[in-house]
């Protein structure tokens, strides 16, 4: 739609400050929740995306994470329980002309809405997926999620969890996702960095963000978010640590993404972050917009009173 | 030797044979030559359930039944005139519809002693005096089409599988139809494999000329156009019809449709459809379920989109989550049921009309949406351009309901002039609207009391929305007792409004009457028949059909307590008699069957003289 | 210096402050030391939105109010008489519901200037004049606190942490509560940490000892016990005495349970209780989302458990599909929904009772389904066992509703003897039941119209069923018309027919009394001290209260013709009211409030005058 | 719920046959669909299994491939679309006694019931699910499906499909999957065998079969199915074709077996077939029957009396 965008712009573009991405809103999250240290590192690099605000649209679902957009002074839709993915999948395929950012819980995506994540990204549809991955429910109270660790206690398992976790990561590479990433709320440079990659790239982005609850699950990434010497660095061309691998983020075939995205802190004692995976594919938008116009080239924009009258017909004088 | 031509008004065809036959097929092109000589007609298909039964066997029976007449007619008809049969298993299952004394034309080729155990006969029913009470026309069908194909260079599989041609061929003579249509229809579908189309109209030809010179048919038929009125016309089924309303809504409101759909028996046709038409703009989604169908859409629809998706019962429950965001979003939203049996899977291509309550209200809390239900598979059209006008002056998700009959069945339509189609255009936001306080997304128009569609892209509208409870005006989340009271009186009075912008309730009323039929939904043609036939009998009875069924029109309860008795029928257990009873206090009795078919006129007709 | 003692019969009392504050712990505390002392008493946390707001915001405020008297209450009441409140944000959002003349506790060390404009005040209300019309008493509850523990070892901030238990001990001096369970109660929490015991220890009784010796509180207030019934109490809410009451189908059924779930408020924490119940045989199944918990929970069912799941609005509605599949299969599931305010996300932590016509009819197609509703928090266990009874004999999905009031208020419960609870254990089929048919898995009693209900593991019994029609009899897929309208109609009889099984509609009538109040739910608490207040003030009114909604009492239309006006109250536009003038053409009048609150009496009084 | 069962042969095993395993029921497939061959197969090596009748269930969905059960002589439920692994999940975790089967489509399994199929997968339940891929929507009359090629004319797609189509084998993979297998229709020896490990693994068992929808999707196996140069039967230890890989269906680290899913015809002119993946994992019955055994040994047999007792009660005389 976008004969019916305003001017991005036109009329020379406004350079704007992280101050500019802060709505009127008080901001509500558990004083020493790591979401504020992602919303302000949203809000800090938005500005150099050069993209006016009214371009902007986040969407969510329902947790903690899912307020996010509340305090996105853009446009911003605060969904239901895992769906964002399907709602940002309509909205982005109908309006290319948009940068759209789902903002989820690990409930919200890997649960509930895993089926929806999946199939976005096989899709490669033109939006950037920040997983804010806390191991826990935290807008329920403390419910083990689908990356809380085997025999972890919470409010719904008094004994321990029974459910083998997923590594979002690799899900996200066994759904053929384009471009995976992982960050930490509080290591703000880095994350910019990744959001900066995810931002250029041209479809689904899948970034995981390690986020410390500090209220039903504090810690749980301490291994790496309090102790640096554990964190691995990715770098295109560079050694990956000591595992012998030399990272190539664009190959083509995903099993070394889904290789290195097996190095963990149980595996290896340390935890890679960074780029996993980046490669070009088809986007859904522009694959849909070209079949659209291919329609037109070859059959003439649509002609309302040629359709109905189409097919046999008969005259009653 | 020409045969003597007798002229008759209407006549109830329903060819019948296995899936493999091509009787729907056969159905179309006798409906098109039908069209196409102008009479009035209405068709119904009957397909067996979507998982294809072995060849001969009883569920593997695929029938599509014609009515056509010299005069305006509004049901397939209760009962054929004539069935053909193309094996025992159609004999089988159909022949307890052939009235005493009907036309039974069998493919008498058919009836092996195989095809006769599959079809659970222990005799062959041609010869024990089964079908002695009707006129049976015994052809080989079979072995003529082979015989009348033997020069051409197709396999013996391809010449026998061209006996509907033929069986076409011959009631296409009997019935004194223009054969033109037919023949060159056969030469565009074939036209890779001109074998088959020679094939194919070698055995229509030979049907044809069967007919003209066996001894067995003695007398030809002709129905006399109908009058209808001028225009240009086309025949049209329900789902059809649907999928060229959108189009024409997506032209009259100028905004690009997105519609979001999982494939579903009977709804599937409408994605497929607009699937071709993405010259219009169209995009269409498959998406991975239903929930995802209808969030993309709404995702859509808060871009800018006119957005749409269809499904039926089982996919509008899941579909129900979102819908009901829809409503607290206030985005315009359009949502088709092509309603089919349940409960569960039930019988998938059947027709039913039991979703109407859970439409209404099958979301949590207090989620009003309006509805409108299309009538005939004409109707359609229009019932989808007035979801879609609804949807988007009010933004609000509607309901938009049809069924499998109306979806499958078809009549002739009158092809709408574009230029005289309602302009149901909106205008997106592009200014603040609350001085001061900049955007108030949640600021209402005080006619409408819709609220402003503010499309991301806008420059200084950037707001956000979302499912908690908002505050009045400003739209930011608000947990206040009162504004919540006020919001979700609000969103009802919003809907309810609407009786304002609708059509009263038109009742065909007959002088004298005591006694009022009410119907919603396909049942149209059945109910309107059968009060015709209880007129004519000398009865007294008015009739009215709901296109609105929330909110109902203003004059609903004036109407409803303008008759001493009100009888609905519904293919249902009750539910517009529930929503009636409830809303007017009326005693509005039902007349209920719930078997996966239409009603037949005939025993509406008994029903309703039951009442008299 | 001892000082007066007064009698009084019941009192209201409202805890408010910041989230972080611990007034819910003090409200519980305080709620057992009264339990203990045998008052009746009735309590109704009133939590903020469930994400935490910012300290000292007005979001951010948490209140607890217990209402306790010498005699049998409904309601935790109306208006609180007294108003302790932790900091200025909940001064001022709790300050309007306090009647004129009311006692207001504020810390006054929490009205600093920076804690007064997080809560939007200008001014200093405790200084302005604002507060004139009560009688206030400012204590400085944080420096007190920190006075009393400044020998303790615990950081200043634990220290200050403890001030609710200086308060605590006020209010339980103030109203001469017994100590021991406190301070055993604090013991057992901390065991851990034994500093904090004694810091938590010291703060209450400082508090008490501050009551005693002050001059502010000139006298000290009493309440007898109330008159209960003999036998042992405990002190229970909604979402507790459902576990327990699951627990107790499970033990009276002997089967065990299998519950799925998927955390959503109000209704997570039935799944946290009963995943502690493991030593009952309990499985309980945290599911990906609500559509897995209600297929896991069926397929449990289809097993041979008990089997149930748990939600509320939302989730209700993902669960529909697996819903109308059990009505097809008719297998035994209990479904909870633990109301709350809505459409969409709504108010997730406030109550509301809009999904009655939701659960009646959210599903494709006519599934009809049993539905019982709670009407107290205690009532909670009876509704929970009474739906699994039917669900277990009529083998059906069974809907039993509760609300986001009934889950978190509480109330003193007659525990019941285990002995005296009902035997619900039905039989599973072991042999073939078709004669020469061997097993037909629909063939059905013929006083339950239930089918048998024959598990995998069963040999002989192996048979399919599935969501597609099935014949009378066989279960085997159909397609038959008549088969099709006879099921449809069976399965509605079916749950029709369990009007015979259930208690008639039980009238609390008075004589002369011409205004029926019917109600359901949890409403039935303020509608009950409503009717007794017109009463007192001599007017007459009956009163009758639904548990079960579909089928009704078969006597409720009797009831309903009974009195020339029927008023039924609903925290809703209006469910019960629609269903029951459908029903019985009555002309129910609605009382209708959605504020997310639950109903006060008062205004119920009201109401019911202005009818009289 | 063992103490429920009737005694598994305790009176003796009878020995079954294939046609034990066949119902009263027609079997209704279009004639030439892949799916005849595949019941074939599976009634064909049930009596080598040991398990009486009575203690297996088929579940499946809706589409062809769901009709399934009403042809297995078992218990069995044909559900609803996509719902199948969450059914057999609580069928399956409440009765460990019980052999539970699911059969799907790539629609039912991958598309609508794709959500349910990961979680099974991460929790290692004890079902076994094949996987009945025509890379097409039989049942609604050929719509494309998520294994359905990129440009694939379908009913829905006149122009050609845009989705990036799932590679089963990598989805289940990347959900932690612990069997992982492949077979071909009318290969039917090697089916049976797959279809032997498959009921001897102990957890949830994936096996993708490609299954030829002669009417919507004809021959979109055959490069495989029809050229049988073109497989790569898989066994353990031995190298896989000129990959230079030996295979280890045992590795903990699913990289391999992921590296292994992506040969495909496409990329290597081959397909792997057999078993890509097979490790030990706990079964989530058995996990989740242990806790109620520990709960018991700790608290004792559920006391009703004392439940309703507990906690701070008091006694009015
Ligand atoms: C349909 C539905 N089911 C359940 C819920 C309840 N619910 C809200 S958020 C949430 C999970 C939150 O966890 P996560 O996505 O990890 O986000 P976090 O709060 O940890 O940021 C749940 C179960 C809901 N709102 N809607
Ligand atoms: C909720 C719901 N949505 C959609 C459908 C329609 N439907 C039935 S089967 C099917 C897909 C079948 O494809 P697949 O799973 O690949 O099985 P196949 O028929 O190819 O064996 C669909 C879309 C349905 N029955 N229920
Ligand atoms: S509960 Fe946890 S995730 Fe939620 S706001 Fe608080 S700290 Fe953050
Ligand atoms: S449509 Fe395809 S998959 Fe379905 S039965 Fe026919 S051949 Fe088999
Ligand atoms: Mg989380
Ligand atoms: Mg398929």
């Amino acid at each position: 739609m976008s004969e019916n965008g305003q001017s991005n712009g036109g009329g020379g573009l406004i350079q704007l400050t992280a101050k500019d991405f802060k709505t009127d809103q008080e901001v509500r999250w558990c004083p020493g929740c790591g979401d504020y240290a992602i919303l302000a590192a949203v809000q800090g690099f938005m500005p150099e995306l050069g993209i006016q605000r009214e371009r902007m649209v986040f969407i969510s679902g329902i947790g903690c994470a899912a307020r996010f957009p509340y305090y996105m002074q853009t446009y911003g839709m605060h969904s239901i329980h895992g769906r964002a993915p399907a709602i940002a999948t309509g909205l982005a395929t109908s309006r290319p002309d948009l940068s759209v950012w789902v903002v989820s819980g690990d409930g919200d995506a890997l649960s509930i809405g895993g089926n929806h994540l999946i199939h976005a990204l096989r899709r490669n549809v033109n939006f950037k997926l920040l997983l804010f991955n806390n191991e826990i429910y935290g807008l329920t109270k403390g419910q083990y999620s689908p990356t809380s660790k085997v025999g972890k206690v919470t409010k719904s398992t008094p004994m321990g969890s029974l459910d083998y976790p997923f590594n979002p990561l690799s899900l996200a590479i066994g759904a053929e996702a384009t471009f995976v990433a992982r960050a930490i709320d509080t290591d703000r440079k880095h994350l910019t960095t990744v959001l900066r990659r995810a931002a250029e790239h041209k479809g689904t982005a899948f970034v995981e963000i390690y986020q410390n609850c500090n209220i039903y699950n504090d810690g749980a990434f301490d291994f790496v978010r309090e102790e640096e010497e554990n964190r691995l660095y990715l770098e295109h061309g560079q050694p990956v640590g000591d595992t012998g691998l030399v990272h190539d983020e664009r190959a083509e075939d995903p099993a070394q993404a889904f290789a290195l995205s097996r190095i963990t802190w149980e595996t290896h004692g340390k935890v890679p972050l960074g780029v996993f995976r980046a490669v070009q594919r088809p986007v859904y938008d522009e694959l849909m917009a070209e079949q659209l116009e291919a329609a037109v080239e070859k059959r003439g924009v649509g002609d309302l009173g040629a359709l109905l009258n189409a097919g046999d017909t008969w005259e009653i004088g | 030797m020409a045969k003597a031509v007798e002229q008759i008004d209407n006549v109830v065809i329903r060819f019948a044979g296995d899936s493999g036959d091509g009787m729907q097929l056969t159905g179309a092109h006798f409906t098109n030559e039908t069209a196409i000589l102008g009479n009035d007609l209405s068709t119904l298909p009957d397909f067996p359930a979507e998982i294809r039964a072995p060849a001969g066997s009883l569920p593997g029976v695929s029938g599509f039944q014609i009515h056509f007449a010299d005069h305006d007619i509004l049901t397939p008809g209760d009962q054929p005139h004539v069935l053909v049969a193309m094996n025992p298993a159609a004999l089988r299952t159909n022949i307890r519809d052939l009235p005493k004394g009907g036309t039974l034309i069998v493919n008498r080729d058919a009836f092996t002693d195989r095809n006769l155990e599959k079809a659970g006969y222990t005799a062959n029913p041609l010869e024990d005096g089964s079908v002695a009470d009707y006129q049976v026309h015994e052809v080989p069908l079979t072995s003529m089409t082979l015989e009348a194909l033997k020069e051409v260079d197709v396999t013996k599989a391809e010449a026998a599988r061209a006996k509907n041609m033929f069986a076409l061929g011959l009631m296409s003579w009997l019935y004194t139809r223009p054969t033109e249509g037919t023949i060159a229809a056969i030469q565009t579908k074939f036209a890779k494999r001109p074998e088959i189309v020679e094939a194919n109209i070698l055995a229509f030809n030979a049907g044809y000329a069967f007919g003209e010179t066996t001894e067995g048919f003695a007398v030809q038929y002709e129905v006399k156009p109908a009058p209808h009125p001028p225009g240009r016309y086309r025949n049209i089924t329900g789902n059809q019809a649907i999928a060229l309303g959108l189009v024409a809504a997506s032209v009259q409101s100028k905004l690009p449709m997105f519609l979001g759909a999982y494939p579903i028996t009977p709804a599937s046709e409408i994605l497929e459809t607009l699937a071709g038409y993405k010259h219009f703009g169209i995009r269409t989604f498959q998406a991975e379920d239903e929930i995802s169908a209808a969030g993309a859409a709404l995702g859509a629809s808060f871009g800018g989109a006119l957005a749409v998706t269809t499904s039926s019962g089982p996919g509008i429950v899941l579909k129900q989550e979102t819908i009901g965001l829809g409503i607290a979003l206030e985005l315009p939203l359009v949502i088709l049921d092509i309603q089919r049996a349940g409960p569960a899977t039930g019988m998938p291509t059947k027709p039913e009309q039991a979703d109407l309550l859970n439409v209404m209200f099958g979301r949590n809390s207090e989620s009003p949406v309006p509805v409108v239900a299309a009538a005939t598979p004409g109707g359609c059209f229009d019932a989808a351009i007035e979801a879609c006008r609804i949807a988007l002056k009010y933004r609000t998700p509607v309901f938009c309901l049809s069924d499998a009959y109306l979806a499958n069945g078809s009549e002739p339509w009158l092809i709408p002039d574009p230029e005289k189609l309602p302009d149901i255009s909106v205008e997106f936001a592009e200014l603040p609207n609350g001085g001061e306080s900049g955007f108030l997304p949640y600021l209402r128009d005080s006619e409408t009391l819709a609220r402003p569609w503010a499309i991301p892209g806008t420059p200084g509208l950037e707001h956000r929305i979302g499912g908690l409870e908002k505050a009045d005006g400003t739209g930011n989340v608000s947990y206040d007792p009162d504004n919540h009271d006020f919001m979700v009186r609000m969103r009802q009075q919003k809907v309810e409004a609407i009786a304002r912008d609708i059509p009263d309730l038109e009742v065909d009323h007959q002088a004298g009457a005591d006694l009022l039929v009410v119907g919603w939904g396909g049942t149209y043609g059945p109910i309107a028949a059968a009060v015709r036939r209880v007129r004519a009998a000398g009865g007294k009875v008015a009739q009215a059909h709901f296109m609105h069924l929330n909110p109902f029109p203003e004059n609903t309860g004036h109407v409803l307590k303008s008759y001493g008795k009100v009888l609905a029928p519904e293919m249902n257990l009750g539910q517009l008699s529930k929503l009636l009873r409830a809303e007017y206090l009326v005693d509005v009795i039902g007349y209920n069957r719930v078997r996966g078919l239409p009603f037949r006129s005939s025993e509406l007709a008994e029903a309703i003289q039951g009442m008299l």
